[in-house]
C-alpha cells in the first residue's frame, strides 16, 4: 500500500516536471509542487527538478536552503506549528513551545524519533485574535497555552 | 589551416575569442572546448547564460552538447557531408545571405552544383543523424546576427580534414559571417603555440609570415637579410620525413620539443622510421620516449625559464618571460640553434629572444610592426604591419586576404581513409581529457593530475559493451590493422554505439598504437579521428 | 464575456437581479466569515451546523454563504443573519451549539438572539446584554470610526464571486481607464490623490508609476507584493481572502497606466486560502475577458500570475521579492537601477502592495479629489491597521489618515483588557519602533510616525500593556530579523547576530556596563551601511526602545532586574507568607515539584528548580504569588 | 562616447560615460578598498566596503555601482567613510576565524590589510562558530568555511565566470556558508579543480596546498603566458627562492582573469627531478652525460657529414608548437641557412 502511493507520488512528481521543463524560473513553483508531493525535498527530487528546469543543482540546493518552507528531511505525520508572530509571542507563545518541546522532547524544527510529530515555531499565521495558535497539519487551535497544548497533541497519539 | 588559406586567404581564426561572449547563435563542431580549451569553454558557457544558442556537432556528447539547442551527433569522418546538408537546407529556404554572396564571394555556381545533391535526409543518411536536425541546425545558424562557428581537431584530423575546413568555410560564406564583429571561422588551435610555429615558418614551403619559399623575390629578401643562399627545394613535411626515413631516404632528423612517439599517429610506424635514421637529434626537456631513441639528446629550457612569445589562437602575439633559472646546463632552444648556427659558420644575427623579435619584424610584413617595447604596453594581434598599426582584432573586414572575393570550395563527402568493416567493425576516435595535455610531458609530472586522471580508458556505448561482455572499469584488448593495445573500459552513453573514444596522453595503452597513417592530401595533418578498431575483453581480467 | 462597458453593466444588473431574487425568494440569507482567523477560530463547524440545522428543520429557504473577514477578528467565528426586511444581525463567537440555537431562534422563530449580537448585547457586560437592541453597524464602535476604501468589500461580498463584485462596482474604473482615459491621465491622477505606497516606504505611487510609465516601450511587469511578512499583520490576508478581485482589477489598471501586459502577484505560501480565492478571481476574470486580450475591446493586454513565496520575510523587499520570482535565492539586489527602470528579468518593473492596488478602483472610481478629501495633510486616504496584542477588540480596522492612536486603541480597538494599563504600540513590525503612552494623541501619518521613530509600515499595530517588557520585545523582533537576515550584506548578517547575542545577554541577566552604548553604536552603523531595507531598519526595534523606555534596559543590565516579570533570569516567583492560606494547589500544579509546604507552615518555592513557568501564580486562588 | 567632467578629492578628470566612480578612481590612481568586486562580473555592492562621498548625496555611495555623472565630486575618505568601513572590518573579523600567524593568505589576505588599515587592532565582538568542516578533499587547494567573509567571489566566478555551478551559497542569514549541494565534498563535487574561486578569494577561506609553504613577501611574480592550449592565457608564475610555486591568472584578453586547472596548477614539471640538466650523447647504445662542447660537436659533425653525403635534403627538421615564437623562427632559419633545406616542420596540423 505505501509502496504503490509512492509510486504514484513519483510519477506525479515526473508529471510537475515535464510540464515546465526547461523554465528555470519557475524553480521555486516547482519545488513547492514536489514537496507537496513528496512531503520533502530529497536529494534524488532535487536532482529530477534540476536536470528538468535545466537548472544546475547547485543552484536547485542553493535556493532549497534559502527558504524555510522547504525541507530536505521528513517532517512528521502531525506537523504542529505554534506561531511566533509577534501578538503571539506577546501573548504567551514562548511558553507554548517549549511545553511542547518538553513533551516531545524535541527541539523547534525537529522531528520525532518515531516520525510521529515535528514541530515548527512558524512566522505569523494572520490569526491573532487567537492569539497563540498552533497549527497540527493546518488544522488551527486559537488561545493556546502549554497546558492546552500538551492535552491536544495528546489527542493525535 | 590550409583549408582556409585556400578559400580566404589566410589560415587563421578570423575573429577574437572575447567576442564569444556577445554571439546569438554559436555552431560548435569538432571541438571539445571544456576540456581542450577550457577558458574558450567557460566563455562559450558565458554567451549561452547570455541568450547564445548553441550548436554543437560532435559524435559524443561532450558537456556543452548538453546545453545546445540542436546536438548533431554524427558518425565521425562524416562532417562534409553535415555541412553541405546544413548549406542544402540554408539555399532551398532561401537563408542564405544573397547580398554578401553576390558581392563578396565567387564559386556559388560550383557549390551548388555540390551541395544539391545533399538533402538533408540524404546527408543525414550519411552521418546518421535526424535530418529536421540538420535542418534546425542550419536554420538556427543562417538566424544568427553574431554567428562564430569554433572547429577544432575534430574536424581537421581526418583524411578529408582540409575539404572539411573549407567546407565550413563555405558555411559561413553563404551566411554573410565573415569579415564582421562576433562571427567568422574560427578553429581552435591545439597547442598553445600552434599558430605562431607556422607564422614563423616552422612549415616547409613559407618563411615567417606566409612567405613563399617559391617565391623568388621572396627568397632573394631572406637570402639578403641572412646572408646566405637559400634553397628553393620544396621541403618535406614531417609526415614525408618520416616516410623518407622509413624508405632510408631520410638520413637525420632534428626534433625540438616533439614527441612524435607518442604524438603521431601509428606508432609503430614512427618507431620504424626514427630508428631507421643515421642521426637523431632532440631537444627537450624531458626525457621523452622519442629523446630515448636519440643519438644526442640537447637539455632545453621551458617557458618559465626563457624570454620569448607565443601567438594564441586568435592571432595574439604574448610574451613569455623568464621566471626561473633552467635546471642544470639546460639552455634557451635559440641559444643551442645559435650555437649551431655559428658553427655551421653562418652567423645567427641575433644575441637574445628581443633580438629574434626584431628581425621577424624586420622579414615578416605581418609582424613589422611587433617588438618587446610595444608588447610591453599592448598583445596586438596580427597582421601588424607597422608600429602605429593598432593589429587586427578581425580578418577579412570589407576585403579578403585572398582578394576582393572569398571562395566557395565545395566537396563531396569522402569517406575516411579506413572505414570499419567486418574484421574491425568498430571506429575509434581520440581525443584530449581536461586534465592533460597531449602527451603526458608537462602534465603527467603533476601527481596530482595523475591522481585524477592518470591511466589510459576507452569509451564505450554500454551497448557496445554489453555486447563484448565488457564490465565498467574492466580491462579491455584493443587492435586495429596497426597494433594492439589493453586498456580500461569506461562504459557511458558519450559514445554513441560503434563509437569508442580514447585519449592519447598516456602510455600504458598509448591510442597512436592503433590510428591510422591515413593523411589529409593537402594538410597531411593525420587522421586521428577515425579509425576501424576491435574490442575484447582482455583475458587478464579475470 | 464582458467586451464593453455596456456588456460589464448588463452583466451587473443581471447579477442584481439575482441578488433581489435571491432576497426575494427566501426568507433568510446566512454568511458565515470564512477568512483564515474565522475557520481558525471554527468558522467551517458553524457552517457545517448552520447547514445541518436548516436541514433538520426542513428549511430550505435559507441562503447560507461565506464571506470574506469583516475584520473584527476578535469575535471570530462571526456569522451575519440577514431578514428582509429588518436590521441585519452580526452574531459574534458562534459556535456549532450557538448556530443550532440561531436557526431555531431567529430563523425559524423570526427573533435576534441580541445578547450574541455584535451589534447587539453581544460585547456588552453579562447584565446589559439581554436589554441590547440590535443596531445598525455603524453603531458598533468598533466599526463607527472606521472608514473602509480597501476593506470596502470585505465581509460584505462573497469572494468567491465575480458578480457581487460587480455589483459593488468591480471593474467599472478599469473600464474606465481603458476606454476614457490615457495612461498619462491615469498617472495623473493617482499622483493628485496623494495615495503613497501601504506597504512600507510611503513613496508616491503616481510617481512610482511614471518612473515606469517614461521607460521606452517594451517589456514591464507589474508586481503585487502580498509577501505580507509582518508578523502580527494581516490585511493583506484579509484583502485577498475577502476581495480578491479589488487587487486583479487594481493590477490591470496600474498595468494599463505603466505599459505591462504581465503581473505577478508574489503571496506567501502560508496564505493557502488567498491564494486558492486570488487564483479563482484571475480565472473569472480571465473567463470574462477582464484579463488576457482586447480587455474592453481596446488594445491592452494583461495576463496575471500568482508566485508562492516560500518562506522568507526578506521577499517582502522588492528586489528579492523579484529575485525570488525569478526562481532565485530571495536576496536582495543594490539599487539603483530601481525595479521601475530594472527590474524582473532586467525590464521596468511596478512593485506595489496589496493594500496600494485594493486603493486604486476607488480612486479612479470616485475621483482624486474625494480621495484627497481623505486624510491628513500629506498622507492622503485611509490606512488598514491590525490590532493585536494586548487589546480588546483584535482585529482590522481601516481608519483615515490623522486618526490619533488614542481612538484607535481604545474607540475601536476597545481598550487594553482586565485593567491593564498600556504601556506602548509597535508600529511597523520589525522595521518599525514604539510609540510610548505620551504620544497616544499624536495623530496617526507617515510624517508623524517617522519623527517618533518608526514607520506606518504595513500597519501592524501591536499593542502593549504593563506586563510587556521592552526590552524581551526589542528583543523579539531582532530575533526574528536575524533569522530573517538573508546573509547578504556583512552589517546586517553579522550586525544583527552580534546585537541579538548581547539582548540576550542582557535579557539572561549578563548584560554588562558599555551594552547599551555599544547597542546604539551598532544599531546605528547597521541602519547606514546595510544592503536594504530589512538591514536598513532592523535596529528599529532596539533603537527606538531604547529611546522611550531607557531606564528597563538599565535596570536589566545594572539591577539584574524586568519589571514586567518576563525575562525569567531576572525574576522570582514568590510566595507571599502573609497571603498564602497553606491551601496546596500550588504545590500540585507544579510541574517540577519545587514547592514545598503543609497545612502549618507557608508554602516556599525552591528557587533552584523553579523552571518559573508561572502555572503556581495562575493556580493560587488567593494571588499571594508574586513575581518580584 | 560621451566624456564627463568629475572631481575625485580634489583632482579632475574626464571619465567616460558608464565610468563607475570605483574605475574613476583607479585612473587617479586613488585606491579604495574592496571586497567583492570583481572585474568582468556585474557589480554586487554586498561587501559594503567601497564607499565614497558624493557631493550633494545624502548617503555615502557603493563606488563599484555607481556611475559618474556630469560635474560629480566625490571624497574618498573622510571620517564617515573611516567610521562606516572600519564598522564593516569589525562586523567581518567577529565572524572570522583569526589565525593570521599560520594562515598562509598572511600578506595578501585582504581583510589583514584592511584591518591595518582601519586600525581594528582587537575585535569588540565575536559571533559563535558554527560546525563547519574542513575540506581538503582537493587535490590541489583547502576550504576553510571559517575564514570565508562571504563575499561570494568565488560563488560568482564559480557560477558565472567558469560557469562549472560546483560552488554556491547554502543556507542563509548568519548560517550561509559556501559550499556545494547537499554539503559534498570537493572531491565527490563537479568541481574541475579550475582554481578560479582559489585565485579570487580574498581570505584564506580557499587557498592552494601550495600556499602553506610560502608568504606574500617571499616571493615574485613573473607574468607570462600559459604554455598549454592556444587560448594563450595571461597569468603570473609565483617564484620563492628560484622555484615556482604557483600561478595567479592574469586579465589577459582571451582569459580575462581565468585559468583551467593545467594553467593555474599543473606547473610541477618546470623543477621535475626528471628534467634534463645536460646533454646526453649515445655511446655503446646508452645515453650518457657530454659537455655542451661535446653534444654540440657531435651534432654538428654528424650533420655535416649527413649533408656532405646525402645532400641538406637528406635531413629534416620538426619544430615545436609549444616553444615559443622566438624559437621556432630561430629553427627554421637554422634549418634553412645552415643546414640549407626546406625540410622544416611542425606538428601544426590544424
Amino acid at each position: 500500500m505505501g509502496k504503490c502511493n509512492c509510486k504514484t507520488a513519483r510519477e506525479e512528481l515526473a508529471e510537475v516536471i515535464e510540464a515546465y521543463r526547461g523554465q528555470e524560473s519557475a524553480l521555486i513553483e516547482v519545488l513547492h509542487k514536489a514537496q507537496e508531493i513528496m512531503g520533502y525535498l530529497p536529494r534524488d527530487v532535487q536532482e529530477a527538478v534540476a536536470e528538468g528546469l535545466h537548472v544546475p543543482l547547485n543552484k536547485v540546493y542553493g535556493v532549497v536552503s534559502f527558504y524555510h518552507h522547504f525541507t530536505v528531511e521528513p517532517k512528521g505525520k502531525y506537523q504542529i506549528a505554534v506561531c511566533n508572530g509577534t501578538a503571539c509571542y506577546v501573548k504567551g507563545a514562548p511558553a507554548v513551545i517549549s511545553g511542547l518541546e518538553e513533551e516531545l522532547g524535541i527541539k523547534a524544527g525537529e522531528t520525532t524519533k518515531d516520525g510521529k510529530f515535528s514541530l515548527a515555531a512558524v512566522r505569523c499565521l494572520g490569526a491573532c485574535s487567537l492569539a497563540p495558535v498552533m497549527t497540527i497539519n493546518q488544522k488551527a487551535y486559537g488561545l493556546m497555552n502549554a497546558e492546552k497544548a500538551v492535552e491536544i497533541i495528546k489527542q493525535y497519539e | 589551416m590550409a583549408g582556409l588559406a585556400i578559400t580566404l586567404g589566410s589560415g587563421a581564426m578570423t575573429n577574437s575569442v572575447a567576442e564569444v561572449v556577445d554571439a546569438d547563435v554559436i555552431f560548435l563542431i569538432g571541438s571539445n572546448p571544456t576540456e581542450a580549451h577550457p577558458v574558450m569553454g567557460t566563455q562559450i558557457r558565458q554567451a549561452r547564460k547570455r541568450g547564445a544558442k548553441l550548436i554543437v556537432a560532435d559524435p559524443r556528447v561532450i558537456d556543452l552538447a548538453k546545453e545546445a539547442v540542436v546536438h548533431l551527433q554524427l558518425t565521425p569522418g562524416t562532417n562534409i557531408a553535415l555541412l553541405n546538408g546544413m548549406m542544402h537546407t540554408i539555399i532551398t529556404e532561401g537563408l542564405m545571405d544573397k547580398h554578401y554572396v553576390e558581392n563578396q564571394t565567387e564559386g556559388f555556381d560550383e557549390l551548388w552544383d555540390i551541395v544539391k545533391d545533399y538533402t538533408p535526409e540524404k546527408a543525414g543518411e550519411i552521418c546518421g543523424v535526424d535530418p529536421e536536425d540538420i535542418k534546425a541546425a542550419a536554420r538556427l545558424y543562417a538566424s544568427g546576427k553574431r554567428a562564430p562557428i569554433y572547429y577544432c581537431l575534430g574536424v581537421t584530423e581526418h583524411s578529408s580534414g582540409t575539404s572539411g575546413v573549407m567546407s565550413i568555410s563555405n558555411l559561413a560564406l553563404l551566411c554573410g559571417n565573415v569579415g564582421k564583429v562576433g562571427a567568422g571561422v574560427n578553429p581552435l588551435r591545439g597547442q598553445n603555440n600552434v599558430q605562431g610555429a607556422c607564422d614563423m615558418g616552422a612549415i616547409p614551403a613559407m618563411y615567417s609570415g606566409y612567405q613563399k619559399v617559391s617565391d623568388p623575390e621572396i627568397r632573394a629578401t631572406f637570402s639578403k637579410g641572412w646572408g646566405v643562399e637559400l634553397s628553393s627545394n620544396p621541403g618535406l613535411t614531417s609526415i614525408e620525413a618520416m616516410d623518407g626515413a622509413v624508405s632510408g631516404d631520410m638520413r637525420a632528423i632534428y626534433i625540438m620539443g616533439e614527441n612524435p612517439m607518442l604524438s603521431d599517429p601509428n606508432t609503430n610506424h614512427v618507431e620504424k622510421a626514427l630508428r631507421n635514421l643515421d642521426f637523431l637529434v632532440v631537444q627537450d626537456i624531458f626525457l621523452t620516449e622519442t629523446a630515448e631513441l636519440a643519438d644526442v639528446v640537447l637539455p632545453a629550457t621551458c617557458f618559465a625559464e626563457k624570454e620569448g612569445t607565443f601567438t594564441n589562437t586568435e592571432r595574439r602575439v604574448q610574451r613569455v618571460r623568464k621566471a626561473v633559472e633552467g635546471p642544470g646546463e639546460s639552455r634557451e632552444d635559440w641559444a643551442i640553434l645559435a650555437e649551431i648556427m655559428r658553427r655551421f659558420g653562418v652567423d645567427p644575427g641575433f644575441n637574445s629572444a628581443k633580438e629574434i623579435m626584431d628581425e621577424i619584424a624586420k622579414l615578416t610584413p605581418s609582424f613589422g610592426g611587433i617588438s618587446y617595447e610595444r608588447l610591453e604596453q599592448e598583445q596586438v594581434q596580427w597582421p601588424c604591419p607597422t608600429f602605429d598599426h593598432p593589429g587586427t582584432p578581425i580578418l577579412h573586414v570589407g576585403k579578403f586576404s585572398r582578394g576582393e572575393r572569398a571562395l566557395f570550395r565545395p566537396s563531396p563527402h569522402i569517406p575516411s581513409g579506413e572505414v570499419p568493416d567486418d574484421n574491425y567493425p568498430m571506429l575509434l576516435s581520440t581525443g584530449r581529457l581536461l586534465y592533460h595535455y597531449n602527451t603526458p610531458t608537462m602534465t603527467g609530472k603533476n601527481e596530482e593530475l595523475m591522481e585524477i586522471e592518470g591511466r589510459s580508458f576507452i569509451e564505450i556505448n554500454p551497448v557496445d559493451a554489453a555486447k563484448h561482455g565488457l564490465d565498467q572499469g574492466g580491462r579491455v584488448k584493443v587492435a586495429s590493422r596497426r597494433g594492439e593495445i589493453e586498456t580500461e573500459a569506461r562504459v557511458t552513453q558519450r559514445v554513441p554505439e560503434g563509437v569508442l573514444f580514447m585519449p592519447f596522453h598516456f602510455a600504458d595503452g598509448a591510442a597512436n598504437i592503433l590510428t591510422s597513417g591515413e593523411v589529409d592530401s593537402i594538410s597531411m595533418t593525420p587522421e586521428y579521428k577515425v579509425c576501424a578498431v576491435k574490442v575484447a575483453r582482455a583475458s587478464s581480467d579475470a | 464575456m464582458i467586451r464593453t462597458l455596456q456588456d460589464l453593466k448588463e452583466f451587473q444588473e443581471r447579477q442584481e437581479e439575482r441578488l433581489r431574487q435571491q432576497e426575494a425568494t427566501t426568507r433568510a440569507q446566512i454568511f458565515v466569515g470564512m477568512g483564515t482567523c474565522g475557520i481558525a477560530a471554527g468558522a467551517q463547524d458553524v457552517y457545517d451546523a448552520i447547514c445541518d440545522e436548516l436541514k433538520k428543520r426542513n428549511i430550505e429557504d435559507v441562503v447560507v454563504a461565506q464571506t470574506g473577514c469583516i475584520g473584527f477578528c476578535a469575535q471570530e467565528p462571526l456569522a451575519e443573519v440577514n431578514l428582509p426586511g429588518s436590521q441585519k444581525v452580526l452574531y459574534g463567537h458562534v459556535d456549532p451549539e450557538k448556530a443550532r440555537e440561531i436557526v431555531a431562534q431567529h430563523i425559524e422563530g423570526g427573533k435576534a438572539v441580541s445578547q450574541w449580537a455584535v451589534n447587539g448585547g453581544g460585547m456588552l457586560a453579562e447584565e446589559l446584554q439581554a436589554e441590547a437592541q440590535i443596531v445598525d453597524y455603524n453603531e458598533v464602535p468598533f466599526f463607527k470610526h472606521q472608514v473602509r476604501i480597501a476593506l470596502r468589500n470585505c465581509g460584505v461580498i462573497n469572494p468567491e464571486s465575480l458578480g457581487e463584485y460587480t455589483v459593488r462596482d468591480g471593474y467599472r474604473s478599469l473600464a474606465k481607464v481603458l476606454t476614457e482615459m490615457t495612461p498619462a491621465e491615469v498617472i495623473e491622477e493617482i499622483k493628485k490623490s496623494g495615495l503613497r505606497g501601504r506597504g512600507g516606504g510611503g513613496f508616491s505611487t503616481g510617481t512610482k508609476w511614471d518612473f515606469a510609465h517614461k521607460q521606452p516601450p517594451g517589456q514591464k511587469y507589474i508586481v503585487c507584493n502580498a509577501d505580507e511578512g509582518d508578523p502580527g499583520a494581516f490585511m493583506d490576508r484579509s484583502i485577498l481572502e475577502g476581495d480578491p478581485h479589488s487587487v486583479v482589477e487594481g493590477m490591470a489598471i496600474g498595468a494599463y497606466a505603466i505599459g505591462a501586459n504581465k503581473g505577478y502577484v508574489y503571496c506567501r505560501a502560508e496564505y493557502p486560502i488567498a491564494v486558492k480565492r486570488l487564483n479563482l478571481a484571475i480565472s473569472q476574470a480571465k473567463e470574462q475577458g477582464l484579463l488576457g486580450k482586447n480587455i474592453f475591446g481596446t488594445d491592452f493586454e494583461f495576463d496575471l500570475e500568482v508566485r508562492l513565496g516560500a518562506g522568507a520575510f526578506v521577499c517582502g523587499e522588492e528586489t528579492a521579492l523579484l529575485a525570488s520570482i525569478e526562481g532565485e535565492r530571495g536576496e536582495p539586489r543594490l539599487r539603483p537601477p530601481y525595479p521601475a527602470v530594472s527590474g524582473l528579468w532586467g525590464k521596468p518593473t511596478i512593485i506595489n502592495n496589496v493594500e496600494t492596488f485594493a486603493n486604486i478602483a476607488p480612486i479612479i472610481n470616485k475621483g482624486s479629489g474625494w480621495f484627497g478629501s481623505i486624510g491628513s495633510d500629506n498622507s492622503k486616504g485611509t490606512k488598514v491597521f491590525a490590532l493585536a496584542g494586548e487589546i480588546n477588540n483584535i482585529g482590522l480596522a481601516e481608519i483615515p489618515m490623522g486618526t490619533t492612536l488614542r481612538e484607535v486603541i481604545y474607540d475601536i480597538g476597545g481598550g487594553v483588557p482586565e485593567g491593564k494599563r498600556f504601556k506602548g504600540a509597535q508600529t511597523g513590525g520589525p522595521s518599525g519602533g514604539c510609540i510610548p503612552a505620551e504620544y497616544l494623541d499624536t495623530p496617526i501619518d507617515y510624517d508623524n510616525l517617522a519623527k517618533l521613530g518608526t514607520i506606518m509600515g504595513s500597519g501592524g499595530l501591536i499593542i502593549m500593556a504593563e506586563d510587556t517588557c521592552m526590552v524581551d520585545l526589542a528583543r523579539f523582533f531582532l530575533d526574528f530579523t536575524q533569522e530573517e537576515s538573508c546573509g547578504k550584506c556583512p552589517p546586517c548578517r553579522v550586525g544583527t547576530t552580534v546585537m541579538l547575542d548581547m539582548l540576550n545577554r542582557i535579557v539572561e541577566g549578563k548584560g554588562e556596563a558599555g551594552d547599551l552604548e555599544k547597542l546604539e553604536e551598532l544599531g546605528k552603523n547597521i541602519k547606514a551601511a546595510s544592503l536594504c531595507g530589512l538591514g536598513q531598519t532592523a535596529p528599529n526595534p532596539v533603537l527606538s526602545t531604547m529611546r522611550y523606555f531607557r531606564e528597563e534596559y538599565e535596570e536589566h543590565v545594572r539591577d539584574k532586574k524586568c519589571r514586567a516579570g518576563v525575562c525569567t533570569a531576572l525574576f522570582q516567583y514568590y510566595i507571599i507568607p502573609e497571603k498564602c492560606k497553606r491551601c496546596g494547589i500550588c504545590a500540585k500544579v507544579c510541574p517540577v515539584q519545587c514547592i514545598s509546604g503543609d497545612r502549618k507552615t507557608p508554602y516556599v518555592i525552591d528557587q533552584d528548580l523553579c523552571i518559573k513557568c508561572g502555572a503556581c501564580m495562575e493556580a493560587c486562588p488567593f494571588d499571594s504569588i508574586i513575581k518580584r | 562616447m560621451q566624456m564627463l567632467n568629475v572631481t575625485i578629492d580634489g583632482q579632475r578628470l574626464q571619465v567616460k560615460e558608464g565610468t563607475t566612480i570605483l574605475e574613476a578612481c583607479e585612473l587617479t590612481g586613488v585606491e579604495i578598498p574592496t571586497l567583492c568586486y570583481l572585474k568582468h562580473l556585474a557589480p554586487e555592492g554586498s561587501c559594503r566596503m567601497c564607499v565614497v562621498e558624493v557631493k550633494g548625496a545624502r548617503d555615502l555611495k557603493v563606488s563599484c555601482a555607481t556611475m559618474c555623472d556630469e560635474g560629480m565630486e566625490v571624497v574618498t575618505m573622510n571620517e564617515k567613510i573611516y567610521a562606516w568601513r572600519r564598522f564593516i572590518i569589525e562586523m567581518l573579523l567577529a565572524d572570522h576565524h583569526i589565525d593570521c600567524f599560520s594562515c598562509s593568505d598572511t600578506g595578501q589576505c585582504k581583510l589583514y590589510q584592511y584591518a591595518l588599515d582601519y586600525g581594528v587592532n582587537e575585535p569588540r565582538f565575536k559571533v559563535e562558530a558554527r560546525d563547519w568542516e574542513k575540506d581538503e578533499s582537493n587535490k590541489f587547494f583547502d576550504y576553510d568555511p571559517h575564514k570565508c567573509i562571504l563575499c561570494r567571489r568565488c560563488v560568482r566566478v564559480c557560477n558565472e565566470r567558469q560557469n562549472n555551478h560546483t560552488l554556491s551559497l547554502n543556507g542563509r542569514g548568519i548560517d550561509t556558508v559556501v559550499g556545494m549541494p547537499f554539503n559534498e565534498l570537493f572531491i565527490d563535487s563537479n568541481c574541475v579543480s579550475c582554481g578560479n574561486c582559489v585565485s579570487v578569494c580574498p581570505t584564506g577561506a580557499l587557498s592552494t596546498k601550495s600556499s602553506k609553504h610560502y608568504r606574500a613577501w617571499e616571493v615574485t611574480k613573473t607574468r607570462t603566458t600559459c604554455s598549454y592550449c592556444a587560448v594563450g592565457c595571461q597569468m603570473d608564475l609565483v617564484v620563492k627562492k628560484g622555484k615556482v610555486v604557483g600561478v595567479e591568472p592574469a586579465d589577459g584578453h582571451s582569459n580575462k582573469g581565468l585559468l583551467c586547472v593545467k594553467g593555474k596548477f599543473a606547473y610541477k614539471f618546470i623543477d621535475h627531478p626528471d628534467r634534463l640538466t645536460t646533454p646526453l650523447i649515445r655511446k655503446d647504445g646508452v645515453l650518457e652525460p657530454a659537455s655542451w662542447d661535446e653534444a654540440l660537436d657531435c651534432v654538428v659533425d654528424n650533420l655535416q657529414r649527413i649533408k656532405a653525403e646525402s645532400g641538406p635534403d637528406a635531413i629534416a627538421g620538426f619544430s615545436s608548437s609549444r616553444t615559443t615564437n622566438e624559437d621556432n623562427y630561430a629553427f627554421m632559419k637554422m634549418m634553412r641557412a645552415a643546414i640549407g633545406t626546406n625540410n622544416v616542420d611542425n606538428c601544426a596540423r590544424v
